[in-house]
């Protein structure tokens, strides 16, 4: 860069930046939900987080060795860690092993280097992991715990189940002994299907509920179908207080990103205001949904989605109009997702969804209009 | 105008505001290279005597007296580096002009256009486009409109203002003279809001205050506002299709030194020299230079550090490369003998440094905000990567002006620009192809219709022959047996 | 009139003929290299399988059901089929020689193309009406044409990429087919 | 009752044909395909790819008799294109119809030549100029550089010299691609 232009750049604080310095922005971005997480669930969300960060960049190291390409320059611009980060949010504290291996295999192979590495991929590489993950090992990504403050810290059971995890011992996979009520989603879409008695919940998939999608307590206890206890899911429960202080976490988060210039606002407004006007219309066309509506954004993983998931900016359509429809895809087929299918968050099949369309919508939406 | 880059001097920067002339040198260096880059002939023979101002071939003009020497292949300022057949002169010291009558005001436009294409008048601005066939183009359109670019955006080039500066009042007359002559509906006077000492040096000129018929446009100081694409654009709400040049809709854009080659050319002297602001790479120092065309460049640099102390210490430091052009749109070179031509604006002393390594672009557009033409340089620069000329159109690279914004935001260090200079040489070779091959093509198409009508011809012309002679041998039969019949009635005759 | 709505959407999102029940996968994968081309065929396919769906009804309710021969229907469909394609060529050979000259190939592969008559053979197995058949088969060419243009613009960008040699070309396309169909895994279940 | 089904089968297949044969004499559409396939080529006429011209060349590939990559004037820039228009794969250049060249134009050696025309009809492009026993020129813009006229020279006066000077040709190089 032509000294010329240092007064430029050091005038121009936003475009100092160059790749690495984005992708370490957004992992900051990311540690005071992280930090609030582990508080309410437990060390088992530290251990997922950096045993996948390692996982995947152990995986990453051998396919830049496999294409010859130099390791240090490919490690160094970060993206791979925010990857695994992102994929280790969406898990419920201290998953097995081998769930942490083929997640991490998913993402950095699956998701980014079989289409060349960095820039190229299609697909949002930590959704990619986590789709594989929630429709291969059901059981691991929906058990969720309650959320107690700083209970998991002192419980030993919990520091038992992270060293399990981390010798990757199969002993302990009795199901939790506290298995808890069900999460105010998974009510929610079990009072939806129990209202219009379609028949499809008996179908196999239906067993397994509560995914998680970054939130969520799994209380539908695996195959037996029989709902768990549920203790309440209305506001000041302690699974509301937790799950409303992590949106509220992740919102933070994702201001500082919008403030920083780091993300435009485009993307995660539009997804928002989609996500409540399709909300809003369900509620009219099928009137036994109670969940009031402020609840609806900050349950489940819809905030995390539009701040960190959604605006990954390889994945997403780069022209201005082409943003705004791809934000109101990923928030129209969240909440379709939420409501109908057997996953009670859709976040991550939305995401995949309209990265499929974003080669499509950046086709379309050329911007040429004159000056 | 949206995006472009707020670009501005180093706080404690020093701008020379005096005019350094040139000395005359010894030998001056003519390049025999056209505006489209194709080889001229001259009809002078070697070691003629030419005298100044005097044009050897289209657009290539003697800057002083002297004899002319036998063309050699000599470096060339051009990113290519390469080295074209050039025309040496030798000054002869005495400098003496070719007579060159001003014209009067009512000569015909034809008398005009043939006078600055003799004085070698050609744009200023850095496209070194010929003035003379751009005005032929506007003069063609009823509805004209004038733009005088005086919107020097890149920082770093001084040389429009100082030229604003200290010669306001031959500026406004220059103006006057080609408004009297294109007789434009509009004329705007485009400056930027950063150059308050020469805003300040015309509007106080006398003869603009009698008679205001130039219009001022303020702009932002944003780079790259001068661009004459975008400049059209925005002062004129046209909106140029691809490859269309502002002459063909009417509108004369000319750079304000320009304007003041074709007003010294009508009155009589050629288009010899131009101001170039020397500076060092970090804009700490500038000073401005009036130089004539074929200097040689270390000639100009040694000059420019005897009047400046900051620029010899640059030159001391980096004695062997240049930039030459401004900061964004320059290209780097080694300091030889190659000659100043109308494009050099600046000169930049040191080398252009070289940004990092490129890592893989993650499509985080910030390219696209920045882009003053309103494009999306991700996918240009994706397409121009796979040579796919389909994509390339589609995304529009015939609208980019090559300013170089991109490259400066773009967090992975791409060279968007080159890439994109890159796109655009396959492009025109590809035209360039299929032009030729289009040609070849009803040539070939011609050659063999006229092939076939000549066989059809001719095969026609043998059957006349032949049944001619068939009729003409049966002929000759019957005339001998009537002879036969003769001899025998008569035995005696 | 909602469940007509909730025919087509089921027919193009939840039981997708490409990506869910894996129907109609080589003009999916063979025609999908340029969005022109996949507009193209998905027209045609969208224009055969309506009309497919139309004419299988027609045949399976007023001749092969009262005839009680419903052994024949195979033969029935894939005759109706190859008619209507025949049709369709002939239709664009007229209007459109250019598309006719870029599918050339892959028109006749729509006789065989499975999801034409797998939408036959499947909205005549569920006692549905006229109407209803109809739907189904233009909400499947709808899912069909749709996921066919998403994926052709996925494989445009994938072209310019630098995938590695032994992904490049079909590889790449089919594991890009299989993260799809993940992602419309997520719509399992809707109702 | 299969009888009474076979049958009616059959008479709708046999209406439905009849109608199809007065459908079917649509103009055919191979001339429109010769005619896309001549635009790929460089039309130099030059023949090295065994065929007289360009359209006969086209001509061959639409009726398959001949490979995409026999044209070396065309280079890749042909290849591709044909590949894209016919959807076949695209072969590197076959080296037994030549190499490809950067652009070439004919010069006649002034000096030389006798002026016995015996060049100027296999010109495909009529791009020399000349006379019976007077001087013989190539007007260089014309020219494709297909070395037709080399062969029947006599006296071997032809030679063949790069198209335009390289500083015309010139065009700026693509950044090096990282490793």
């Amino acid at each position: 860069m032509i000294p010329a232009l240092q007064s430029y750049r050091q005038a121009n604080p936003a475009q100092r930046r160059d790749t690495t310095r984005i992708m370490t922005r957004v992992c900051w971005a990311l540690v005071p939900g992280t930090a609030l997480m582990a508080l309410w669930f437990g060390p088992g969300v530290v251990t997922n987080g950096l045993l996948l960060i390692l996982l995947c960049v152990l995986f990453e190291a051998g396919a830049l060795l496999l294409r010859q390409r130099s390791i240090r320059h490919g490690l160094n611009d970060g993206s791979i860690v925010l990857a695994a980060w992102l994929l280790a949010l969406c898990l419920p504290p201290a998953v097995p092993m081998f769930v942490l291996v083929i997640g991490a295999a998913a993402t950095t192979l699956l998701g980014k280097h079989v289409y060349g590495g960095l820039g190229q991929n299609p697909f949002n590489p930590a959704m990619v992991g986590y789709a594989v993950l929630l429709i291969s090992f059901p059981q691991n990504t929906t058990q969720w715990i309650e959320p107690q403050w700083l209970g998991g810290w002192f419980n030993p059971d919990t520091w038992e189940r992270v060293w399990s995890q981390i010798t990757a011992s199969s002993g302990v996979t009795s199901a939790w002994d506290a298995v808890t009520q069900a999460t105010p989603l998974d009510q929610f879409r079990t009072a939806t299907h129990a209202a219009s008695s379609a028949t499809t919940s008996a179908s196999g998939m239906s067993g397994m509920s509560g995914m998680s999608g970054m939130s969520g307590v799994s209380g539908v206890s695996g195959v037996s179908g029989v709902n768990g206890s549920n203790t309440g899911i209305g506001i000041g429960s302690a699974t509301s207080i937790a799950w409303i202080s992590l949106s509220a976490a992740w919102l933070a988060g994702g201001l500082y990103l919008l403030f920083v210039g780091l993300i435009r606002w485009h993307l995660p407004v539009a997804m928002l205001a989609a996500a409540t006007t399709t909300y809003i219309v369900y509620t009219v066309w099928m009137p036994d949904i109670t969940l009031p509506l402020p609840w609806v954004l900050f349950y489940g993983g819809l905030i995390f989605g539009a701040f960190f998931i959604a605006t990954d900016p390889v994945t997403a359509p780069s022209s201005r109009s082409a943003r705004l429809w791809y934000g109101a895809g990923i928030g129209i087929l969240c909440v379709v997702l939420r409501v109908h299918s057997n996953y009670p968050e859709g976040v991550a099949f939305a995401v995949l969804l309209m990265n499929a369309c974003a080669p499509l919508l950046d086709r379309v939406c050329v911007r040429d209009q004159p000056q | 105008m949206k995006g472009g880059l707020a670009l501005s001097r180093p706080a404690n920067s020093t701008i020379d505001d005096q005019i350094h002339t040139l000395p005359l040198q010894a030998t001056y260096y003519l390049p025999a290279v056209s505006y489209s880059r194709a080889v001229l002939h001259s009809q002078y023979e070697p070691g003629q005597s030419v005298l100044r101002g005097e044009s050897i071939a289209q657009g290539v003009i003697a800057p002083t007296s002297g004899t002319l020497r036998a063309q050699v292949n000599h470096a060339w300022p051009h990113p290519s580096h390469l080295e074209v057949p050039t025309w040496e002169l030798e000054a002869d010291g005495l400098d003496t002009a070719l007579p060159l009558a001003p014209l009067a005001q009512n000569v015909t436009t034809q008398d005009k256009l043939s006078r600055l294409t003799m004085a070698g008048v050609q744009g200023l601005g850095g496209a070194g486009f010929s003035t003379a066939k751009k005005i032929e183009r506007v003069l063609q359109h009823t509805e004209r409109t004038l733009i005088i670019n005086a919107v020097e955006c890149e920082p770093g080039v001084e040389c429009d203002r100082m030229l604003m500066q200290s010669h306001a009042s031959s500026v406004i007359e220059a103006c006057h003279a080609l408004v009297e002559w294109i007789q434009p509906t509009q004329t705007l006077f485009a400056i930027e809001d950063d150059k308050q000492s020469a805003i300040d040096a015309l509007t106080s000129d006398k003869t603009h205050q009698q008679n205001p018929v130039l219009t001022w446009v303020t702009l932002p100081a944003v780079y790259p506002s001068g661009a004459e694409s975008l400049l059209v654009q925005r002062l004129t709400g046209l909106h140029l299709a691809p490859n269309q040049r502002a002459a063909d809709a009417g509108v004369l854009c000319v750079n304000v030194g320009t304007v003041m080659a074709i007003y010294n050319a009508l009155n009589g002297n050629a288009a010899i020299d131009r101001l170039i602001s020397v500076s060092t790479q970090d804009l700490m120092h500038t000073t401005t230079l009036s130089v004539r065309f074929g200097t040689p460049l270390n000639a100009v640099l040694k000059f420019a550090a005897s009047q400046h102390t900051g620029l010899a210490e640059a030159l001391r430091l980096n004695p062997t490369a240049v930039q030459v052009g401004g900061p964004l749109s320059g290209f780097s070179r080694p300091i030889d003998n190659a000659p100043i031509l109308a494009g050099c604006n600046a000169l930049l002393i040191g080398p252009s440094h070289q940004s990092q390594p490129p890592s893989a672009c993650i499509r985080c557009a910030e390219c696209a905000t920045v882009c003053p033409a309103n494009l999306l340089p991700q996918e240009l620069y994706t397409a121009a990567r796979s040579d796919d000329h389909d994509v390339l159109k589609h995304y529009r690279l015939d609208a980019c002006v090559l300013c170089g914004c991109c490259d400066v935001v773009c967090p992975a260090h791409i060279p968007l620009t080159q890439w994109f200079r890159f796109a655009k040489g396959s492009v025109a070779e590809q035209a360039q192809n299929e032009a030729d091959a289009a040609l070849a093509r009803t040539r070939s198409e011609q050659h063999a219709a006229r092939v076939e009508q000549r066989a059809l011809e001719k095969a026609v012309a043998d059957e006349q022959r032949r049944s001619a002679a068939a009729a003409a041998k049966h002929a000759k039969a019957d005339i001998q047996a009537a002879l036969a019949r003769v001899k025998r009635k008569k035995p005696s005759a | 009139m909602s469940d007509w709505l909730l025919i087509v959407i089921s027919a193009v999102f939840v039981n997708n003929f490409v990506l869910v029940q894996f129907l109609g996968l080589c003009p999916f994968m063979g025609v999908s290299n340029r969005v022109a081309n996949a507009l193209g065929l998905g027209i045609a396919t969208t224009f055969v399988l309506t009309l497919a769906a139309l004419l299988s009804h027609l045949l399976h309710t007023y001749i092969l059901v009262p005839l009680d021969v419903q052994y024949l229907r195979i033969i029935g469909f894939i005759f109706i089929i190859a008619v209507v394609v025949q049709f369709t060529e002939l239709v664009m050979r007229r209007h459109s020689p250019l598309l006719h000259q870029v599918l050339g190939l892959y028109l006749p592969l729509i006789t065989t193309n499975c999801a034409v008559l797998g939408v036959a053979l499947l909205t005549t197995q569920q006692q549905n009406t006229l109407f209803s058949a109809l739907l189904q088969g233009f909400g499947a060419a709808v899912g069909f044409t749709l996921v066919l243009i998403l994926f052709a613009a996925i494989r445009m960008r994938l072209d310019k990429a630098d995938v590695p040699k032994p992904f490049q070309g079909a590889a790449i396309a089919f594991i890009t087919a299989g993260i799809l169909s993940l992602a419309f895994m997520g719509f399992a279940g809707v109702t | 009752m299969t009888w009474l089904a076979l049958t009616s089968l059959l008479l709708l297949c046999l209406a439905i044909g009849y109608g199809f044969a007065r459908l079917g004499n649509s103009q055919s559409s191979e001339e429109t395909l010769i005619e896309r396939i001549n635009d790929c080529l460089p039309q130099t006429q030059c023949a090295q790819c065994h065929f007289p011209g360009c359209r006969p060349y086209a001509e061959a590939i639409a009726d398959g008799r001949a490979g995409i990559n026999q044209c070396p004037p065309g280079g890749d820039a042909t290849i591709h294109a044909l590949s894209e228009l016919l959807g076949v794969e695209a072969l590197p250049l076959d080296k037994q119809f030549g190499v490809s060249k950067p652009p070439l134009v004919a010069l006649i050696d002034e000096a030389v030549c006798i002026g016995c025309t015996l060049c100027i009809p296999p010109c495909p492009v009529d791009a020399i100029v000349g006379s019976g026993k007077l001087m013989h020129t190539v007007i260089a813009e014309d020219c494709t550089g297909c070395e037709l006229c080399i062969a029947p020279c006599p006296v071997d006066c032809i030679s063949l010299v790069p198209a335009t000077a390289e500083i015309t040709q010139w065009r700026p190089a693509a950044p090096e691609q990282r490793s």
